[in-house]
């Protein structure tokens, strides 16, 4: 199924993209999270959290959404 | 009168602006962020508020801080905020603390406040203010910047998730930029800390939705808003709960400001709110004249720290610079903050403030 | 060193902080919109910015125009606008207009500036600022706010569409609220300004997407950005291109500050930036003591409008308030602003004046 | 067909919301509005702009969209 991947912050410069879609088969978030991690380098090092469809969820959840963003915490004031 | 473009609103009317003046808020940090949420809060006339920083006014703050000016350089950031939303609002309460926010003092200052709004600069105050507003049981009114990017929340309001339900623990170190490493976009802050006291505002008044359970993500680049709701994790927050007992005995081991910091004399700003500290021996020469010095020789440091005055950048200088580094690396273990030393030596500072001082003759 | 958060920043880095010291940006009124504008332009460093404003600082005002303070009561907003800025930052040039921005003196003023900000707070003067940034070819940054919401877009930039392509006209009298008849949350024009700025840093940097062919529509209490896409108009444009040999021809109509306004003493603030003018013969008594008083009988003031200052807030007196009532009327038929005629007489304001006098001394 | 309706600044004062759903046959914009127009008083006193699927559009426009939002001047600053 195709969905759209968006990266804010941090995670958008290693990635260097803000958006993409990508093609995946069904299964569960952390699945999609290993193909990105060997696609961007620095990826596994970074601190993020994970939404579907604007909904925090965890890595064990089931990938359903149309789209997923990956959020890292920012510090700065 | 003054609050007449609120009484008018039917959302708000007499009612609603006397709730703002009942109203205590607290504000941590008056920096970027803190700086809109303060002048927005005092302008709406929050009865009471509350500003806590350690931190001066340095000029690299003045591109976005905009409480500040010229004439804070040098200042404490909560001293400074209060001087100038006092000429803005005369009519409200403002409290200064000139000092670190750390886990002695927070569950007792913020018991004192309804509503927390976090404006600080790094992970560790930010998961040390999400923690004592549980055990406090206040409202914190979330935000945070990065580069072209904010994020906006309420946390710990109506039994709704907390920061933590978010992001359960401080990135590892090295993962995230922390302090002021990274640039930031001027205006940004300037765009989320009214978010910040606009959420305020809503929460004193009860109007609109606020912003609990949901994660605002700002993008200033692209002027877009995406919204992720959060759900609460009960685990994390009974985690924290049941550590208030030893909540106290946790130290803050990384602070923002490094307290040993080198300063050049050209970054100076020569006025009367900086201490001098000379730290030389008596007899040593030249003296260095025009300026309100206090002579604390090295090795009698330690037995003079009633005359350092924690409200004031300190600069120390010495013969050549190597003594005033000891002596500001003795004062920030003593957690004294805002002590530089002095880059060059007293001759050199000394030839520097007579040409100074014929130039405004000449000028004059 | 004072741009440092900004030049580390791989988008911006020294060249862009050289484009933003180069930029030449006017900002159209130094209300609720243009104070957050005006502060974040001035702490970003834009080399040039112009201020616009006929207006002087009321005490309803500093409910949310975060740039002014009980200092300002009385001060016409673009002159109080620079004296703060220029704390902000004393490295930019700053120029104030205490005016009225009209059709025979805007597009002069536009061809001095690269950006046109328009913070103005009526139809007739927002219609008058698109069609002389259409003729004189200058990119508008449009915000406009509504009791809790807010529209910011980008007009006449890279040959896109104007205000009049999203609304052709001014609405018909009546149908929609002007001026200063509604209420609003103060810390919303707080936000809209923040991102008027934010486009304006865009502009000048040629970063990120601009907000040129879209209107952006928030929603403070629901913390909500819709963005709609707007369509140029090629007709409407040409029409107003056309015009351009009478545009000095046209009249604004409507003004918000009502000219003839009656005030009370309590509202007064009794301090150097209030002119007073007593209109009763030389002969009627009492003198009223313990003011700076220009005394202009109320038949000769025609001949003496050289001695009504321009700049300051006008209080007119009388014996009852009925001359003066005359006399606020015909100067703001002259087109003086900014003229209060005083609802007691010279007895009242004499014997208010002596018991603060007594207060004064009492407390002393 | 079903479409939302967005009502923003004074329009949602006199419609007294914020949104709606709304079950229309097709046309142009037009005769929503003369739905509109009845079902609301006071709307058709009122200035404002048409927008569908967040695109601004004039009376004359086909009904297509799941989305029409009706937009008011702001004169505010």
């Amino acid at each position: 199924m195709q969905i759209t991947i968006k990266y804010f912050g941090q995670i958008a410069e290693v990635t260097q993209k803000e958006a993409e879609q990508l093609e995946v088969s069904k299964g569960k978030i952390s699945e999609l999270l290993n193909i990105l991690n060997s696609k961007y380098d620095g990826l596994k090092h970074k601190d993020f959290q994970i939404a579907q469809n604007q909904e925090l969820v965890t890595k064990e959840t089931v990938l359903t959404g149309q789209e997923i963003a990956l959020l890292p915490p920012f510090s700065g004031g | 009168m003054r609050y007449n473009r609120h009484i008018i609103l039917s959302e708000i009317g007499q009612k609603g602006q006397d709730k703002i003046s009942n109203a205590k808020v607290l504000v941590i940090g008056a920096g970027g962020l803190g700086c809109p949420v303060l002048q927005y809060l005092a302008a709406a006339g929050v009865g009471k508020i509350g500003i806590i920083d350690f931190d001066v006014v340095e000029l690299s703050n003045l591109q976005r801080q905009v409480l500040f000016g010229t004439s804070s350089l040098g200042k404490n950031k909560a001293l400074a905020a209060k001087e100038r939303m006092e000429d803005l609002n005369n009519g409200i309460n403002i409290h200064a603390y000139p000092e670190a926010l750390t886990y002695q003092n927070a569950i007792e200052l913020f018991q004192q406040y309804d509503i927390i709004v976090d404006g600080s600069d790094n992970f560790e105050t930010r998961y040390l203010v999400n923690d004592a507003c549980i055990l406090a049981g206040k409202p914190l009114v979330f935000g945070a910047i990065y580069k072209f990017e904010g994020q906006v929340s309420v946390f710990n309001f109506n039994d709704g998730p907390s920061y933590r339900c978010l992001f359960p623990n401080p990135p590892k170190k090295d993962a995230v930029p922390n302090c002021s490493e990274i640039g930031v976009l001027g205006v940004l802050p300037g765009i989320i800390g009214s978010m910040q006291a606009n959420e305020v505002l809503k929460l004193i008044l009860g109007l609109g939705d606020v912003l609990s359970g949901e994660l605002l993500c700002y993008n200033a680049l692209k002027s877009e808003i995406s919204t992720l709701k959060i759900n609460k994790n009960e685990a994390v927050i009974q985690t924290v709960s049941k550590e208030k007992d030893s909540f106290r005995d946790n130290k803050i081991l990384i602070e923002c400001a490094s307290d040993v910091q080198i300063i050049s004399i050209s970054e100076i700003t020569f006025n009367e709110s900086i201490q001098f500290i000379d730290v030389r021996e008596p007899h040593e020469q030249p003296k260095v004249e025009g300026l309100s010095i206090d002579s604390i020789p090295l090795n009698q440091l330690k037995n003079n720290l009633d005359k350092i005055d924690r409200t004031k950048k300190k600069v120390i200088f010495c013969q050549s610079g190597k003594r005033s580094k000891s002596a500001a690396q003795i004062l920030s273990e003593l957690d004294f903050k805002n002590c530089f030393s002095l880059i060059v030596g007293a001759n050199t500072l000394n030839n520097y403030l007579k040409e100074q001082q014929t130039t405004i003759s000449n000028e004059g």
